[in-house]
This record gives C-alpha cells, structure tokens and sequence, in this order.
C-alpha cells in the first residue's frame, strides 16, 4: 500500500508534466512516453485503490489532511469514499486509454500532453478534494488546458467552441464561488468556531448558523451550486457548449470529455449540493423542476441526437440523454435510483469513451463525419463494426451491457421513490429507451450497413493501437453489464448512506434550532 | 597665497584627474585614452603619497601607489595588446569607429 | 613664499601644463610628450612629499618603462603618412563641461572635508621602510602583483603577436 | 441435479458462441459444427430433463435455484432458475427446432460469405431464448427478451448489404422496443409495490392482495405489451412480416416456432397476474391479430410473407386462447405450431434454395415432383395448420376453438360469442390460404420453365429436419399428458396461507364438454370448407382468383396493402418522430443555441461600445502613454552609441546631476 495514494494519484501527473515539459519538443515520441508512462502508473494506483478500498465504511478513506493557508483556514484535505472512488477510477482509466489515444496528435506535441496531463491532475483533484476551496482550485485547473486542448487541437470551428465551453462553465465557476463564499462565512468550525471550507464540517446541518439559518437563503445557495453544476452535467437550457465543444476536441479529448467531465456535475451535486443543503434539494418546486429537467435531457436529448447528420454530434446529444437518466436516479433518493444513477456515471463514461473513439476511428479514414457519407462499413472493417456494435448496443441498454443495469436501477429507483411520486415523469423516461434504440439503430445501419459505398473500399481495419483503446472498454462493458457488483459494492454503503442523510436531513424551512 | 599643504596637493591631483579624464573621454585615439588613464592613475597616486605625508605614519599611502604603479604598468601592457589587436581587426584604432556596440 | 612651496608650484605648473598639453594637443607624438613631462612632474611632486623611492620608481616605470610602450604603440599603430599620427576628438564641449563640473564638486570636497591632518614629520629615507613592509606584512599582495605582472607580460606578448592565426 | 442440466443447457451456446465469434472463421468447416453439435447435446440434456420432470408427473412440479445478484441496502435481487413442466416443454421444443435448425442451415447458407457468423448468431439466439424460458424473475426474463431482440435483429439484418434486409432489422427491433418499454414499465410498478422481482415472490404478493384492482390490470396490461411487441400481435405486429427478409432458416426457427412464442410464454408464465379485465384486452387483441393476419395472408404472392401472416394468425390464437382461459390450449398450440411452422418455413427454404431464391409463387408451381420430400411434408404441416383431424394442428387448434365456446357460455357476453365466431372463421381462412399456397407452388404448371428446370431437391442435411419435423407434426397431439401436466395456474398456488381449491372449476366441466363438441364440428367443418374452396379455386381452377380480385378491388387492394398500417405508421409515429427529432433539433441549433449565441452578440455589442469607450478615452490615455515613452525610446536610443567614452560621459553627467540634487536637498 502506497503511503499518501491520494496525492500521489493526483500529482503523479504534475510530475509527468514537468518531465514532458523538460524534455526537449522534438523528442515526440518520449514525449509520448512519459504520458502513457505515468497515467499507465495512474492506472496502478488507481487499482491499489480499487484493492484496499474498505467497502464496509462510509467515512472517508485514504484521508490526508495538512494546513495549507492558515489565516483562511483552508486545508489540503483529501479522501474518498463509495462516491468518488469509481469516478477515480474512471479519470484514472480513461486518461490512459485517451493518452493512447492522442498517438496521432501531430503538432505541438510537447503541449498537448503536458496540458493533458495537467488536466488529468485537475480531474483527479476535483474528485478527491473534501476541502471546498481545493475543490474549487482542482476545477479552475481543469478548466484551462481543457480551453486550450479544445482551442488549439480542435476542429475548424475550434476558437468558437472552446470560448463557449469556456464562458459556459466560467458562468459556473462564478455561481460556484458565490454559493462557495456563502457556505464559508456561515459554516461554523466545530473544533474553533471559525469560518471553513471543510466539507465534511458543512454537510453537519448543526455546523449551519448565520443567514444560512434562513431558508430564503439555503434555496438561492443551492440554486447557485445546482446551475453551477449543472452547466457541467450539462441539464436542458445549459447545455448547448456541449454539442459544439465536443464535435470541435479532438477524440481524446472528447473521451475526456464525456467521459470524465460530465461527471462532474453529477458528483458535484452529490457530493456538496444533496448533502449539504438536503432540504433546498427535497424543497418540492426544486425537486420537482429537478425531475422535469431530468426528463426533458431524455427525451429532448434523445430526439435532438435523431436529428443529428453528424456523427459525432450525435454521441454528443446522446450523453445529454443518458445524463438524464442519472438525474433521474439521483432525483428519487432511494438507494436503488442512486446507485443505479452512480453506476450510470461510470457506465456512461465507459461507453461514450468508446464511442468517441470509434467515431474517432472512421474520421481519421475518412476525414468526415457525415453520417450519410457512409454506408456499407459492415463488409469492409468486420472487427470495427463488431465493436462498433458492441457499443451502440450498451448505449441503448441491452441487457448484458453495462447501461442496462445502471438505467435500469435509475428508473426503478425514480419509480418506486416513496419519498416522492415519480412515476409519471419515470414513464415519460421511458420513452429515451425507445428513441435511444431509434437513433442507435438507425446510425449502425445507415454507417455501417446497405451496400458498401465505393469510395471506401479501401478503408483499413482497425490498427493494433486503436484496438489497445477500444478493447478494453469493451471488455468493461460485458463484465459490467453481467456482474455489476463489482463497482456496486464499492459505492454501496456510502450511497446509501448518502441516501438516509439526505432523506432524514431536517428542513429549516419551519425554523429549526 | 597661503603655504602649500595637502589641499594644494589634492586640488593639483583633481586637476590631473579631470585633466586625465578629459582625455579619456574626448581622445579617438585608443593610445591617447590610454595615456588618459595612466594619467588619471597618477592622480591618484598623488593623493596617495599626499597623504601618507600628512595623515598616515607607516608610509601605507606609499605602498599603496607603489602597487597601483605595478599593476598600472601590467595594465598597461594588456591595454597596448588588445589595442594592438584591434588595430589589426580594424586597421583603425580610433574608439568612434568600434562602435559594434551600438544599439 | 618658501622653497617647499617654490618647488611645488613649479612642479605642479609642469605637470598641469604637460597634462594640458597631452590632452588638448592633436599630435600623438606631443601628447606622448607631454604626458613624459607631466608624469617627470609628478615624480618632482613625490620627491617633495617625501617618497623618495616612489619618485625613483615613477621616472624608471613610467617615463623609462610604459611611456616608451606607449610610444611602441604608437608607432605600431600607426601608419607613418603624416596625417595619421593626428589624433581628433569628440564630444569635447560635453566633455569640457562635465569635467569642469567634477572638478568643481571635487574642489567642494576637498575644501569641505576636515581632513584629519597631522603635522608632517620629518623626511626620512623611505626604501628601507618599504622594503622591510613589503617582505614581511605585504609579502603576498607583492608576490600576487609580482605574478598579475607576469601573467600580463605573457598576455600582452601572445595577444600581440597572434598576427597570423 | 436438473437445475445443473438446465444451466449447462443455457451456458453451452453461450460458450459456442463466443468461441464461433472470435475463432469460428479459422475452424475447419468455419466451425459449423460446434453450435450444430452443441445444439444437439442441448437436445438430448432437455429430453433429459423431460424425462426426469415427466417421470414425476406432477402439475406442480416445480424447481427453483437463484443467487444473490446485487445487493443494495435493503433491496436484493435475485436471479435465478425455474423449472416446471413448462420450462421442460419449451426447453424441448426449443432445442428440438434449433437443433434441426443448425441442421438445416448447414445445407441451406452453404457458401455465405459470413458463414461461421451466421453460426454465432444462431448459437447467441438459442442462448437467449433458453435463459428466456428458465429464468425465474421479471428482469431476467425482461434481459433475455431484449437479448433473443438483438439476435433477431442481427439474424434479419444478416444480409446487412440489402437496404430491405437492415431496414427490416430496424424495425423489427424497434417495434419490439415499444413494446419492450411497455413491458418495463409494468415491471417497473411491479418492482415498486411487491419490491421483488421473482414470479413467484410477485404472485405471491398479489395473492396477499397487495397488488390488486386497477393497478393490477394495469401491471398485467403493460406486462402483455412486451408479448404484443414479441409475438407480432396487432398493433405491433408490422415487423414479422419484413423479419422474413432473415434467412429461411432463422424465420424458421426466430419468427416462426420459437421467439414470437415467447410472448405467448410470457403471457403463460405470468398467467396469474392477468385480472380479468386484462384478460378481456388480451383475448381481443389476439382475436383481431388472428383475423387481420389472415385476411392478408389470403392475397399474399410472396411465400415467405404468406407463412409470416399465418404465423401472425397462429399466434393470435394463441394470445386469444390465454385470453379466453385457455391456458393449456394457447400453450398446446405454441408446441404444435413450433412443429408445423417450422416444418413449413423449412419447407419453404428447400423451395427457394431449389428455385434460386425464387420467393414468389407466381413463378414457382408443379414442384411436387421435383421436390417429392419437401412436398410430402410441406402437406402434412398445411394439413396440420389448417385442422385437418388427426395431426397435431388439429387438437391444438381444436382445444382453442372449444375454450373460447366455453368462456363464451360461461360469461354469456357478445363479446366472447364475437370472439369465437371470428376464431372459427379465421380457422377457414386458414385452411384456404394455405392450400392456397400449396396448390400454387406445387401443382399446375411450371410458371417459369427456366428455374423449374433446374429446381432440385434439396441435400440431406435439409431433408432430415423436415422429415423429423413432420413426424412431430403427426405425432404431437396425441396423448393427454401436456394438458395433465400443463395446468392452468392459480393465485391459491402461490398464497402463502393453506390453498383454496378452484371451486368453479367442477362446476364448469359439463359445460365444457358440451361446447368442446360443438367446437370440435364447427372447426373440422371450416377446415374442410376452407380447404375445398381453394381447391376450387387453385386446383381445379373452376374460379379465376384473379376475376374475383378485380371485382373487389378495393378490398383487394386493402388487404394486399396489408390494411395500410405501415404506411399509417411511417406516416404518424416514424414520421412523427422525424419530425419532431427534427424540430427539437431545429429549436435546439437556432432557440436555445441561438439564445445563448445572441447572449453573446448583445454583449460583444455592449462590449463594443464600451470598447469604443475604452479605445478613444481609457486606452487613449493609455495609448499616449505608450506612445510618451515610445518617444523617449526613440530619442534615448540615440544615446545608444556603443562608444564607451558616451557612455562613460553619460554615467559622469549624471553622477554630476544626482550629486547636485543631492546638494540641493540637503
């Protein structure tokens, strides 16, 4: 067991990028390396971790907490627990894969993978910090080689759509800070009474004083946090930086994106919002207005995606879809919806990874995108269609595949929800299954199926590092599809625990204390 | 007129310095500036010797013009070197022309 | 006005004039000439304060030994047509005027300063003393000059005669 | 010990699967022979298994085995086997058709580019569709449903290349996702009233009246949504027809004998969770598809699409006949129809493989001899469809008829006289349009000499599942055991406290007898009705067809356009959905995207005029700033002179300045 795991998970890739950044810029492929290197290592601790995670606890593990900036009372306090550990793992698995991935990056090189590797230090951290302000700085950090990885390797629209992304969740950042100011002055230190940043100490309802006492004030808070957050998810109205910063990024990075980033979101309220303002959240209009949004990323991601001509476009409009599949678990707080929604995050991750790449694939042979610009794929690249196939069919929830248990859980936990009557809204979800199908099927067959288009019949087989990316996934995907447990009794007891804090959570709305 | 005493000596030593000086300054001749400098040495030394006469018992004012003359004279010879070499590189030993410096 | 002060105004005039002379002439060979005078004054100024080793050392280093280098340089430099062994100036009002300037704070100092003088003693043979000073408690800065000197022998030498590399 | 049988009958084309999958090509023979053989072995466990659940002879045998799958809290999901007399029959009826299948494909796709994959997909089928029939629970039997879905799609899209073939595979899928999601959500609301998963937990439960009244019929509706999607039942029954563009042997053994039963199953297995009302609902909705299909089976040319309309009809009795209570005859008629449909579709293979992929019967005719096996048992499974006595058809199709009476006399409703009048009238139609079929392809005269000519029959490997399918045809109906062993269930069985006998069911024995006769003549009578107007039609050709087209020519066309319903579909929800894809797409790149990239016009123009600001008075300031100091660069660069005797002069100049200031400070 390595002492210190957390940071050194998290600043291994500091570490990578310095090296990165001293070796000279015409070294490419020791540039290459190095990167593979340490997030290969990253991989590794994240499996130390996965080993000597304590399923049974729901305290926070792997704890390391050091005074950084005295006079504020913020501290490097980090750990994990049933929540965050699959997200680390997930960060720490599809940053190698999308690291394999950047292989055929051909320009500036240097830059790229060290702005990469210090992205994948922010993400790490975002997942790992239970100090609000680290929290807050890991995803500031994120944030800005994502803009240059998107501005500088992108697609021809590139400026357009990493200014967008980059306003978007600035506008976030900002909600952020506010909601993150407020907590800081009104939370109380238990051990000195002062102002804190420490998580842990704000999600203790009996921490709350100030105008934080007041409900007015709890709701503008969490309302704060909740569009924070839920640019990054992205819900309904934010979410259109998504489409185009992800049709711009460059593949790896559009893993990264999906992948990773969207999490975020998802964990951010998990993590801070639901715990700490539990009554804002379980405050009907919210509550409700939350479902309602869940429903409307269903189905109006789902329909968007239909319309789609461009492929990756259409992956894209497909995580806003799926996204809402998790909101929905959240929405219900049962243990079922929440694990569910939590293994969703995960599942997700894994499976629009792949199709990314995949989309990935057929673009570096074709130079477009264009979904009726294919046809015929089928009879050409066998083992890439088989793939292929593999992943569609885990996006649309076939039993076997990983989505199909998290959905599943997703909607049965919204449905059976006995603290609130979702069935209506859970049915209306239904719908994305069918239209998920729809789009899906429609795409496997307008790209790959009907007779061979005869300006590809050329077109290569997927190579052996295109195969190094992708198989992987794939494998995830059955093994989780059929034996979910394994990353359901890593977040277990912390979920549901979550679940009761947040149920059992007093409301201030009548004036406690 | 009062009797000559150490200020006579140092004024006579700034007039040399300025007069030295001068030479360094406005000279185009590398040698001329040179005999500048050895000029304003001397100067110096003057003040040196004044006043080991008037405020000093060990005779270290002395010793110490002693050593300027030495390395006066070592500098000397480096100074007619490189003046010597520039003369070759140029074919000119007037300062105004190695201007290379010149921003 | 006694002898003392006879001699050193005649010394000092010399030496001012040669000094005068060396700067404001445009021949090379004048200006060297002046400058042997000026520092021969110099050398009647040092015997006058007393250091009578120092004046013998002046004339010998100066006027035997770097005057006739810079006379060398001189020649070697320059090509004998006549009008090359002219110098010109530059910058001679700002260089008039700043110098005149120094000269003048230099003037202030020296009239503002008390000077901690004592009264001269007599003027006892000097070469003893220094030669005792300089093999006892000064021994190393003179073997350090001594080697400065000969690293600069070697310099100059090689420098000067790397004519064709 | 069963239990271990029926594991390793659902495991092993798994295993052949994958193994078929990743190495089939680089096999010898493409590796044909292992699902074959695999399947095989599956047959003789499941007779195994047969025989050590019949030996029992017990109606309530049953055997169950389950795990632990997920644990979450409070909640646990279990997953597990069950094994009754009607997992035995299914298990043997579905690995007997699989199996001959395999048989059959080995002659039948010999030469396909993609042959060893086609072996995968068959093996990931008869893996679906046996853990379908084992499995104990609602989402298993939910996760098997979607899986037989998938390797049905793949199967029909295996002619990836045809634009008909993957546009058939789309819809096949997709239809039965609607039907999917119906099924989901009712156990969705299954799952949050009883929170389990397991039949018998479930009907148990219901028996406690914990799940009753409306909410009940609701659950059973919904659960029966899955079954209308999967068993082609109106109105989700537009796929079956196009599935045929799948090779003949998979529509033999995907969409004729196994897969589209499974609905039926599901409606069998969960028998008890039907109210009444959602009884009324099933019984119509099977009676309308068993009508509808076989009036259009009536006009159909292609042979493929006539056998995909009756096995629509096929099924629709036997939804009608669970509907009506007849729960033993719906699932007597699944077996017996997996018997003489799939005898059928083999038999229609052997055709098309003899003709060429000749599909329309327009050009085929007087094969009889030049196919004489294929005929011989293409008879016998016509005969059987259309209740000809003594083959297995028959007493299925009889038992059905007469439980339907019998429903009616019980209830008395028009409602249940309307069904049964129409199920009788549709066995007529039956027994027309198939020997409609018959007679077309096999007698008269060649219509197209050049594929007649060099028409042959067909090699053993296909000749052999057809033999030994027409041999269960004759012999599947016999005997009493499947409607001894087979018995209706009831909430009782699962009740936890003491059972209560079925009281009614004495008193309706008489009835039953009385309208099982009256069933039983009628049927034969249609039968032979049907039977002989055909052959007025198509064998001694007393009547021209084509006249009696003409004259009611809006009738024919209505049901040769297959009563309009795709083009009612593509014209609503396809379209529809299009459309409103399209729209959402529209409003999503110009509304919500417009509004955010006009956010951002209004303030790049609000940025511009305080830019314009910025620029002539800010940055003016700013700028002249800049330029003050640009001009001291300029003047002072001057001073650059690289003569060191300037710089020297400079240095002392200000030495000068600064000493002066000094002075004058002090």
């Amino acid at each position: 067991m390595i002492p210190n795991i957390l940071s050194v998970i998290v600043f291994l890739p500091v570490v990578g990028m310095l090296i990165v950044l001293l070796l000279p810029k015409e070294k490419k492929t020791a540039i290459k390396m190095v990167s593979a290197v340490f997030t290969g290592l990253q991989v590794i601790i994240a499996w130390q971790i996965y080993v000597n995670f304590d399923t049974n606890t729901t305290s926070m593990q792997f704890v390391e907490q050091v005074k950084w900036i005295e006079s504020f009372n913020i501290w490097y306090f980090v750990g994990i627990d049933g929540l965050s550990v699959s997200m680390v793992l997930l960060t720490a698995l599809l940053s190698f894969i999308a690291i394999v991935a950047s292989w055929n990056i051909d320009r500036a090189e240097k830059a790229y993978f060290a702005l990469f590797l210090l992205l994948d230090a922010g993400m790490m951290g975002v997942f790992v910090a239970l100090d609000f302000f680290l929290f807050y700085i890991f995803w500031e950090v994120m944030l800005l080689p994502m803009y240059f990885l998107i501005g500088i390797w992108g697609g021809p629209r590139r400026e357009y759509a990493a200014i967008k992304f980059f306003l978007y969740t600035l506008l976030g950042s900002v909600l952020m800070l506010l909601a993150l100011l407020v907590l800081y002055f009104n939370v109380k230190d238990p051990v000195t009474g002062g102002h804190t940043f420490n998580m842990l100490h704000m999600m203790d309802q009996a921490n709350h004083a100030g105008i934080l006492k007041q409900f007015n004030i709890r709701l503008l808070v969490y309302a704060a946090l909740f569009i924070g957050f839920a640019i990054k998810v992205p819900i309904f109205p934010f979410h259109t930086w998504l489409p185009d910063a992800h049709v711009e990024a460059p593949t790896p990075i559009s893993v990264i994106l999906a992948g990773v980033l969207l999490k975020m979101g998802t964990y951010g309220m998990l993590r801070i919002s639901f715990p700490i303002l539990p009554d804002a959240m379980k405050w009907e209009p919210f509550l409700y207005g939350f479902v309602i949004l869940a429903v409307i990323n269903i189905v109006y991601g789902s329909l968007c995606a239909m319309a789609q001509t461009d492929l990756k476009k259409l992956v894209a409009y497909s995580s806003i879809g799926h996204m809402g599949v998790v909101l929905l678990g959240m929405a219900g707080l049962t243990s079922l919806g929440m694990n569910g929604a939590v293994l969703q995050m995960f599942n997700h991750g894994i499976v629009s990874g792949m199709l990314f790449l995949l989309v990935g694939v057929i673009y570096d042979r074709a130079h477009h995108r264009e979904i009726s610009g294919f046809g015929g794929l089928a009879s050409q690249m066998p083992i890439y269609t088989g793939i292929a196939s593999l992943a569609f069919f885990a996006n649309l929830g076939l039993p076997g595949l990983n989505n199909f248990i998290s959905e599943a859980f997703s909607f049965l936990g919204a449905f059976g929800s006995e603290a609130f009557n979702l069935k209506v809204y859970t049915i209306i979800g239904t719908l994305g299954i069918i239209l998920t199908a729809g789009y899906m099927l429609w795409t496997l067959q307008r790209v790959f199926f009907g007779p061979l288009n005869p300006k590809y019949v050329n077109m290569p087989e997927v190579n052996t590092r295109e195969l190094i990316t992708l198989v992987p996934l794939g494998i995830l995907v059955i093994v989780l599809g059929v034996y979910p447990n394994l990353l359901l009794n890593l977040m277990e007891v912390s979920l549901n625990n979550l679940v009761q804090t947040v149920l059992n959570a007093p409301s201030f709305l009548l004036g406690m204390q | 007129m009062m009797a000559v005493g150490l200020n006579h000596f140092l004024v006579l030593s700034a007039l040399l310095f300025v007069l030295g000086l001068l030479a360094v300054l406005t000279k185009k001749n590398a040698v001329t500036v040179l005999m500048g400098i050895e000029l304003i040495l001397n100067a110096a030394n003057i003040n040196f010797i004044a006043f080991s006469r008037y405020a000093d018992t060990d005779l270290d004012g002395q010793l110490f013009a002693l050593f300027v003359i030495i390395t006066a004279a070592a500098g000397a010879a480096v100074a007619l070197a490189i003046v010597l070499n520039i003369y070759k590189q140029m074919r000119s030993v007037n300062l105004d022309e190695a201007d290379t410096l010149a921003g | 006005m006694s002898y003392f002060d006879l001699t050193f105004y005649v010394f000092a005039i010399g030496a001012v004039v040669s000094a005068g002379m060396m700067v404001f002439s445009r021949n090379l060979i004048y200006c060297a000439v002046g400058l042997l005078f000026a520092l021969a004054s110099i050398a009647g100024i040092y015997v006058l304060l007393g250091a009578d080793f120092l004046a013998a050392t002046q004339l010998l280093v100066y006027v035997g030994g770097i005057l006739a280098l810079l006379l060398f340089g001189i020649m070697l430099s320059v090509k004998f047509t006549g009008v090359e062994l002219r110098t010109g100036t530059l910058q001679m009002l700002p260089g008039l005027i700043i110098v005149a300037g120094l000269f003048l704070l230099l003037l202030r100092m020296i009239y503002r300063a008390e000077w901690a003088v004592q009264t001269p003693g007599d003027m006892l043979p000097t070469t003893t003393t220094i030669g005792k000073r300089i093999m006892t408690d000064l021994l190393i800065p003179f073997e350090i000059a001594s080697i400065l000197l000969l690293i600069a022998l070697i310099g100059a030498a090689y420098m000067a005669r790397r004519e064709r590399s | 010990m069963i239990v271990d049988y029926v594991i390793w009958i659902v495991l092993l084309p798994l295993i052949s699967f994958a193994i078929q999958i990743f190495f089939g090509k680089r096999l010898p023979r493409q590796g044909d022979w292992l699902p074959t053989s695999v399947m095989f072995i599956d047959l003789l466990l499941s007779l195994i298994v047969a025989g050590k659940v019949f030996s029992a002879y017990d109606p309530e045998f049953r055997i169950t085995r389950s795990f632990e799958w997920v644990v979450l809290g409070t909640t646990t999901i279990k997953f597990g086997i069950l094994i009754d007399n009607l997992t035995a029959v299914m298990l043997f009826i579905v690995t007997l058709v699989s199996s001959l299948v395999h048989l059959f494909s080995i002659g039948y796709m010999h030469g396909d580019p993609r042959y060893s994959r086609y072996f995968a997909y068959l093996s990931l089928f008869s893996f679906s569709m046996l853990g379908l029939i084992s499995v104990d629970n609602f989402l298993g039997i939910y996760m098997f449903w979607e899986l037989v879905g998938v390797s049905s799609y793949l199967l029909i899209g295996f002619w990836f290349e045809k634009h008909s073939a993957s546009n058939a595979a789309k819809k096949a899928f997709l239809v039965n996702r609607v039907g999917d999601v119906g099924m989901f959500i009712g156990i969705l609301l299954i799952f949050a009233i009883t929170h389990t998963f397991n039949f018998s937990e479930v009907f148990g439960k219901i028996a406690a009246g914990e799940l009753s009244g409306a909410l009940l019929t609701t659950a059973g509706i919904l659960i029966f949504c899955g079954a209308v999607g999967k068993s082609a039942q109106f109105p989700l029954h537009v796929w079956l027809p196009d599935a045929m563009e799948g090779p003949t042997p998979v529509s033999a053994l995907i969409h004729a004998a196994t897969m589209v039963a499974a609905g039926v199953y599901l409606v069998g297995r969960t028998f008890v969770l039907y109210s009444e009302h959602a009884l009324l609902v099933i019984a119509g909705i099977g009676t309308i598809t068993a009508f509808i299909a076989a009036t259009i089976a009536v006009v159909q040319m292609d042979i493929k699409k006539v056998l995909a309309y009756s096995t629509i009809s096929q099924l629709g009795y036997m939804i009608a006949a669970l509907g009506v209570g007849g729960y033993n005859a719906g699932l007597f008629h699944l077996m017996t129809h997996a018997f003489f449909k799939a005898l059928l579709f083999l038999g229609a293979g052997s055709v098309i493989h003899a003709m060429h992929h000749e599909q329309d019967m327009r050009q085929m005719g007087g094969l009889r001899h030049k196919l004489p096996v294929t005929f011989a048992t293409f008879l016998i499974a016509t005969m059987a469809i259309s209740g000809v006595p003594g083959l297995a058809g028959f007493f299925s199709k009889d038992a059905i008829l007469a439980a339907s009476l019998e429903k009616a006399m019980e209830t008395g409703m028009l409602y249940h006289y309307t069904i049964f009048a129409i199920l009788i009238f549709t066995a007529g139609l039956t027994a027309f349009y198939m020997f409609r079929a018959l007679f077309l392809t096999f007698y008269g005269t060649p219509r197209n000499k050049e594929k007649f000519d060099h028409a042959h029959e067909s090699p053993g490997t296909m000749t052999i599942p057809l033999v030994a399918l027409a041999v269960f045809t004759v012999i599947g109906g016999y005997g009493k055991w499947f409607e001894e062993l087979v018995r209706k269930p009831n909430l009782q069985m699962f009740a936890e406290s003491g059972a209560v006998q079925d009281a009614t069911h004495a008193a309706t024995e008489a009835a039953a007898h009385g309208a099982h006769t009256i069933a039983m003549v009628l049927s034969i009578a249609f039968a032979f009705g049907g039977i002989a107007v055909a052959m007025l039609y198509y064998y001694w050709n007393k009547y021209s067809a084509e006249a009696v087209s003409k004259k009611f020519a809006g009738i024919y066309n209505f049901l040769w356009n297959k009563w309009y319903f795709d083009e009612l579909y593509q014209a609503t929800a396809v379209r529809g959905t299009l459309l409103l894809s399209k729209a959402m797409g529209w409003f999503d790149l110009n509304v919500i995207d417009g509004l955010v990239n006009n956010t951002a016009r209004l303030t790049t123009l609000i940025s511009f005029g305080s830019g314009t600001t910025d620029n002539r008075i800010v940055d003016g300031l700013v700028n002249w700033v800049a330029r003050i100091i640009g001009w001291f660069g300029a003047t002072l660069r001057e001073i650059q002179t690289g003569r060191v005797q300037a710089y020297i002069l400079m240095a002392l100049g200000a030495f000068i300045l600064l000493y002066v200031i000094q002075l004058a400070m002090v």
